[in-house]
């Protein structure tokens, strides 16, 4: 898509008067231990690394994150860390900002249809595969599976679905409902007691974020049937739940290091050395033991 | 004369019913079609879902009989159970956190009256700013995090029973029903309420001390709000920043589909208790019938413009 | 007589830059009945409403029984024993009378509504003033103009005051009702009760007031002992100069048959039928509720007809919206101007030419606009220098020109006027009659519904009688008497 | 009297110069906080960036003088952003697309207006209504998932420059300005909807036809709001179902900011566009700062409040 160049391009590589390299990090939502998480990394490998951080945050609302971009660029920021609030909505701002010689590197979650100079983040459709995994060994490849989603439209739900949902079918459990519950807590109870309401035989909940599947936990509280829930991301209260057994395992994501690691290639880009495309953020699988 | 008047009140009756009359409809058709629907569990469950969304709804029914709106709700809720939380992780005992968080939800909703009264600001507006304020509030307090609840007393709150049947919650909403009821109809305040709702300029004249009233109305709906707030602080076994978001557009459904008029002076608090269990059992019947979420909004708004299309004052 | 009530002395008042009252002096006396008198405008309500505690006086003082008193709410006022029934109606439309009669001084036992003691006294509060026929249960929308009146008064008579106020009481009353009133407040001035009586209903002041005060563009005129006081002199005290006639003759000059209304049927009227003739005035005459107001509506398609046929010059027309109505010919300037009659926030100019906006393809003729509306405001002498000033800002005589101006815009066949002289002064009604008179030669037919039995009498070229929806009489006005219209009024033969 | 006409024009004036103020204020604040700020570049990001918000307050804007609200503005913009993006992807072409974009937010539109005049539905609850089916019509259409443009001509409406320095958007939003000033004080329409929201009885008694009336109002919101859809979705290369969640509060904050009462009858469209700009700015000037994201609403909350307080009536 051709997007003709504003002639307002900013000078590239600018830098806060002080003399201070400064990068921008767009979030998607600070609605979300997760990314409070993501930030707090990237903060502190800022602090280190002697360079500004400026947090911009989106409300998980696409258009109004084009506008936290624009607004970085034209505060000439010397790279962009963009944590997309959807993958196939912000190409057109990283184009703006390629164009105003800002390189821009994704985090968590990649941009669809525009290159970035790297891209860093877990791999959530292998995430999804490793719940799945986990719930075949844990129930012997049989049982009925409540899957709770995360806010339809987002790559999260959508690669984490598809991740489980595929491996899933390959084995004999079956997933016998799936609601969104927005990756909120609070939906994530109603939502979970409404669908045990309905599905009597049910063995397992998956839910696509830690904050949903604490919702689980509190919808089976006081019933004495053993459900195994799993979560995604292991935030500390997910972790948490986990070791107390509430959880039976969640997918952990590695937030501080996402943020940690886009801050250092920042710092790597303003100083002109090379960076790897793409970098894989291990995900595992946390269980009590 | 005479029988003008028993019509009239037979007209309002009869439009009054319509909320019920609905509620029933629905709950029939649940009850055919889902095996799962008419039995004590799923009852209880939904009245304990629905015991957030009536308390605070219990409390927009008197702002909205005022005449005025209050989108606040959702952030008062968020941002009392937060401190409710972060008292007690603090190590201060149940009863202080949960009286500060009432204390709190009683005084933002004052601001809100003060800003509608004193700053002559419309209820609309004004409480959309708070509303903005409150959850950036919220979220530096909490940065972003949730705050866990360890207080096994405070958790009884939201998830104990009664008798190991009835949720406490569900005895919240009741008490904090019979409560307002007898606010709105028995007590002077309770007619002040709706006269101002009526005709403001009038009450004014007739001695109605419009300052004072719409403190005292905000605030019932901020310390009802901040006591959803605690409630579902406890539910959750921890504080969320985001929590309530979206909430008062659900508060506010439920009384206007109970039959109350946005536009004042004229509702029930026994419509707007119909009109959350309306939504509530919506909500979970959908969810029983298995109805793809993509669908379950369509049919949850083609509900909202059925039910006020047979209600409405022609 | 002893030490008066009341005495106010030097009000100032302005609001911003306005002066609205200047140096007003005025004294109420125990057992007295005090007219408080002056044109539209002349800051009558206004004074009546710093006594009452509703504004604060820029300055001057107050004194009740000789003593300085400080009223700055309308609680104040009460705690005094001063109690008022305002101009303009001041009710909850949707609560019952015996809800509005206690509105802000309920009737509690143990902290809560004792509903059951409000409701025998509203019922004693009814029938003090003759409307026993009324459930004290019954909301106020449910009742009519004059009605809702009635409850205002009964609720200012339930106070038990010592000064009681009331401002234009009668405006949407009838005969009827207003005799009513008279004799309670007769009982009052015997029981030596201070009563402010404003009315621009010169007969009424005439008949029961003992002194009359009179205000000029905010100035005290002066007062003066009503025995003995003729009436060219109250008006010039009141608009400084004498007025030729107060109710201007016309020689009539009545044409073909225009309107034809025949078994019109719906609410409560019920079988109306009449013929309106091109240059001729119809009054409408009947009690409170007699179904003036509906059948007007029926007529102008603001209500469903259920039975009748409206012919209008020959063609059916039995309109079915306003819309339609105004179409087919018709004008209807309403009885309530505020809730029905005006855009209070819309300029005099976008008032006047709301039924039909001069326009050319949907776009405004914005000179030609100015051009119509500078041409009513002279036509009706209008008293405002600016046609862009918000109606809200006019006084009501004035406002109900704008109202009338409205309707001569659209040139009417048929113009149907309800109470068009509510609250006008004297001046004013003399201006409005001589609108209607020129109307009339111009061949409009004119349907004019009025409570003032002087007025129907003065104007009307017939008078057609109505008594709970049904019209029970259509008599010729020359020579007929004010108790022959009361007769079939109150359904008597 | 003569002096008190001058008096409440120049009173209305001023307080209508409310928002101009305070827009110039912020204006001269930030220029001296951050030297970003006052760039040619960035003055024209944040008019783009204001651009959808305006786009849709300006319909808005009619709503509310009518005395109405419109919620359902955000859910049209998804549904008929999705609808366009799905006919091209289907192949249509661009003008095909659009222009049934367009005609579907016209006549959803139409739909509130007729739930609001036919159905006697009161507004606000009307459009709740209408936005719960919309969102979920939108997600059922997507499936959730976001549909990408492809067509490289339908991208420049969003993200083309004119001279190769002034964004589209920007001159969407000039000429629909223009367009809607224009039709506000020009003609007999915009008449009758002031008419209408200043005493709807008085209007209709004066042979306003209502119902047509709230269709056509309704109407060019629901247009609007479809051409910020399509804009929106040129500038995001893809159709989002969950776009323009929010939006309607914004539009409304924009409204009401630029001085329009929110009880209708009162209002001009110059000072949405004001309304509209200080928001912007606003948002804009809190990123160039680096204030924190949590802080910033805490700042937009009690800039909203101070503007209105500041703007009021008394
Ligand atoms: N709140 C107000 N703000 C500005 N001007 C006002 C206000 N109230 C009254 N006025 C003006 O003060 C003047 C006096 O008004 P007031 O209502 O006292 O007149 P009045 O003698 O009662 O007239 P009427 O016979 O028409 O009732 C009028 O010019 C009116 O426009
Ligand atoms: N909205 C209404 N609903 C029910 N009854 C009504 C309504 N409006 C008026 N009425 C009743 O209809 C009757 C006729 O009222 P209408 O206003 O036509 O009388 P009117 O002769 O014009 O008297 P008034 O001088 O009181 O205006 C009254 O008894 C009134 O109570
Ligand atoms: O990876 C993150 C987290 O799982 C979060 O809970 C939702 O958004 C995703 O992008
Ligand atoms: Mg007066
Ligand atoms: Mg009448």
């Amino acid at each position: 898509p051709g997007e003709s160049a504003p002639a307002a391009a900013a000078t590239a590589g600018g830098a806060a008067p002080s003399g201070t390299p400064v990068v921008g990090l767009a979030l998607s939502t600070q609605n979300n231990p997760f990314f409070v998480e993501l930030k707090d990394g990237a903060q502190k490998a800022a602090k280190d690394a002697g360079v500004q951080l400026v947090v911009v945050d989106a409300q998980d609302d696409p258009a109004r994150q084009i506008s936290s971009v624009e607004d970085l660029i034209q505060k000439r920021v010397s790279v962009i860390l963009l944590n997309p609030t959807d993958s196939s909505a912000l190409a057109g701002a990283v184009q703006s900002a390629q164009r105003a010689n800002i390189p821009v590197v994704t985090l968590d979650r990649g941009v669809d249809g525009a290159e970035v100079a790297s891209h860093i983040a877990s791999d959530n459709v292998a995430g999804g595969k490793m719940a799945a995994d986990y719930l075949a060994k844990a129930l012997g490849g049989k049982g009925n599976i409540i899957e709770l989603q995360g806010v339809a439209g987002t790559s999260a739900a959508r690669e984490r679905g598809k991740g489980f949902d595929d491996e899933i079918a390959t084995t004999g459990m079956k997933v016998v409902a799936q609601q969104p519950a927005n990756f909120d807590r609070a939906q994530g109870l109603s939502v979970s007691e409404n669908l045990l309401q309905a599905n009597s035989d049910v063995q397992a909940i998956f839910a696509q974020n830690d904050e949903m599947a604490l919702g689980a936990v509190q919808a089976l509280a006081g019933k004495n049937k053993k459900v195994l829930v799993v979560g995604f991301d292991g935030t500390p209260d997910g972790k948490a739940a986990v070791q107390s057994g509430e959880m039976a395992a969640t997918v952990a994501q590695q937030p501080e290091e996402i943020g940690k690691l886009g801050v250092e290639t920042a710092k790597k880009l303003i100083d002109k050395q090379p960076v790897e495309k793409s970098i894989a953020v291990p995900l595992k699988l946390l269980t009590k033991e | 004369m005479t029988l003008q008047l028993n019509w009239s009140r037979a007209g309002t009756l009869l439009q009054r019913l319509g909320s019920v009359i609905g509620l029933a409809l629905l709950f029939i058709v649940l009850s055919i079609m889902s095996p799962d629907f008419l039995t004590t569990g799923n009852l209880l469950t939904v009245l304990r879902q629905v015991s957030i969304n009536a308390l605070i709804a219990f409390g927009m029914t008197f702002v909205i009989l005022a005449g005025g709106i209050d989108l606040s709700v959702g952030a008062i809720l968020a941002l009392t159970g937060a401190v409710t939380a972060g008292l007690m992780a603090a190590g201060h005992g149940l009863v202080l956190s949960a009286g500060a968080g009432l204390l709190l939800g009683l005084v933002l909703g004052m601001v809100n009256g003060a800003l509608v009264s004193w700053g002559k600001v419309a209820p609309f507006i004004a409480t959309l700013g708070t509303m903005t304020l409150l959850r950036g509030v919220t979220l530096s307090y909490t940065q972003g995090s949730p705050i866990p609840v360890t207080n096994s007393g405070f958790a009884l709150l939201g998830g104990g029973y009664v008798a190991n049947l009835i949720p406490l919650p569900v005895i919240w909403m009741f008490v904090a029903f019979v409560l307002c009821g007898f606010l709105l109809r028995g007590t002077v305040f309770g007619r002040h309420v709706v006269a101002i709702g009526g005709n403001e300029e009038a009450a004014r004249l007739s001695g109605v001390r419009l300052s004072p009233m719409k403190l005292a109305i905000y605030g019932l709906s901020g310390l009802l709000s901040a006591f959803a707030g605690i409630v579902l602080t406890s539910r959750l076994y921890s504080a969320q920043a985001t929590a309530g978001a979206g909430y008062e557009l659900d508060a506010i459904a439920a009384v206007v589909l109970g039959g109350t008029s946005l536009s004042g002076g004229r509702g029930w608090l026994f419509g707007t208790l119909v009109g959350a269990l309306l939504i509530g059992f919506l909500n979970n019947g959908l969810n029983l019938l298995g109805v793809s979420s993509f669908y379950q909004q369509v049919v949850k708004g083609i509900v909202i413009l059925i039910a006020v299309l047979l209600d409405r004052r022609q | 007589m002893n030490a008066p009530l009341v005495r106010m002395q030097d009000i100032h008042k302005a609001f911003g830059p306005v002066k609205v009252l200047e140096g007003v002096a005025f004294e109420l006396l125990p057992g007295e009945v005090h007219a408080l008198m002056g044109e539209n405008g002349a800051g009558k309500s206004t004074l009546m409403k710093i006594l009452t505690g509703i504004y604060a006086p820029d300055s001057g003082t107050i004194e009740v029984d000789g003593k300085p008193a400080s009223i700055t709410t309308p609680a104040d006022a009460e705690k005094y024993g001063i109690a008022i029934i305002h101009q303009e109606l001041n009710l909850i439309p949707a609560l019952s009378i015996a809800d509005n009669l206690f509105l802000g001084r309920e009737i509690q036992r143990f902290g809560l509504l004792d509903h059951r003691a409000m409701t025998k006294r509203a019922m004693e509060w009814l029938a003090r003033v003759g409307m026993e026929r009324l459930d004290p249960g019954t909301l106020i929308e449910r009742l009519s103009v004059g009605q809702q009146q009635m409850v205002e008064i009964a609720r200012a008579l339930g106070q038990n005051a010592r000064v009681l106020i009331m401002d234009e009481p009668t405006a949407a009353l009838t005969e009827h009702e207003t005799n009513t009133l008279f004799k309670l407040i007769r009982d009052l001035r015997a029981q030596g009760t201070g009563i402010v009586y404003v009315s621009h209903r010169m007969e009424e002041i005439f008949a029961l007031c003992d002194r009359i005060s009179v205000l000029r563009d905010g100035h005290f005129v002066g007062t003066r002992p009503v025995p003995g006081l003729a009436f060219d002199e109250v008006v010039k005290m009141m608009v400084g100069r004498t007025l030729d006639a107060r109710f201007p003759t016309r020689t009539p000059n009545i044409r073909e048959v225009r309107l034809k209304v025949e078994h019109v049927t719906g609410g409560m009227v019920k079988d109306v039928s009449f013929d309106l003739h091109s240059g001729e005035v119809l009054g409408v005459a009947g009690l409170l509720g007699a179904g003036r107001t509906e059948l007007a509506r029926l007529l102008f398609g603001l209500d469903k007809l259920s039975e009748g046929t409206v012919t209008l010059d020959g063609k059916v027309v039995t309109p079915k919206s306003p819309n339609e109505a105004i179409h087919s010919g018709f004008g209807f300037v309403t009885e309530d101007r505020k809730a029905q009659g005006l855009v209070l926030d819309m300029s005099l100019r976008e008032n006047v030419s709301l039924p039909r906006v001069p326009a050319r393809a949907g776009l405004v003729d914005r000179p030609g606009e100015k051009k119509q509306t500078r041409g009513l405001i002279d036509a009706l002498k209008i008293r405002t220098r600016d046609m862009e000033l918000d109606v809200r800002a006019l006084s009501g005589g004035n406002q109900q020109k704008v109202v009338l101006a409205k309707w001569l815009a659209l040139k009417p066949r048929v113009l149907i006027l309800d109470e068009p002289t509510r609250g006008v002064d004297v001046g004013g009604k003399a201006e409005i009659y001589h609108i209607i008179n020129q109307l009339a030669e111009q061949g409009v037919a004119i349907l004019m519904i009025s409570s003032e039995l002087p007025e129907v009498l003065a104007m009307s070229d017939r008078i057609l009688v109505m008594h709970e929806g049904r019209a029970t009489a259509l008599l010729e006005a020359h020579g007929v008497t004010q108790e022959a219209v009361m007769t079939a009024a109150t359904g008597g033969k």
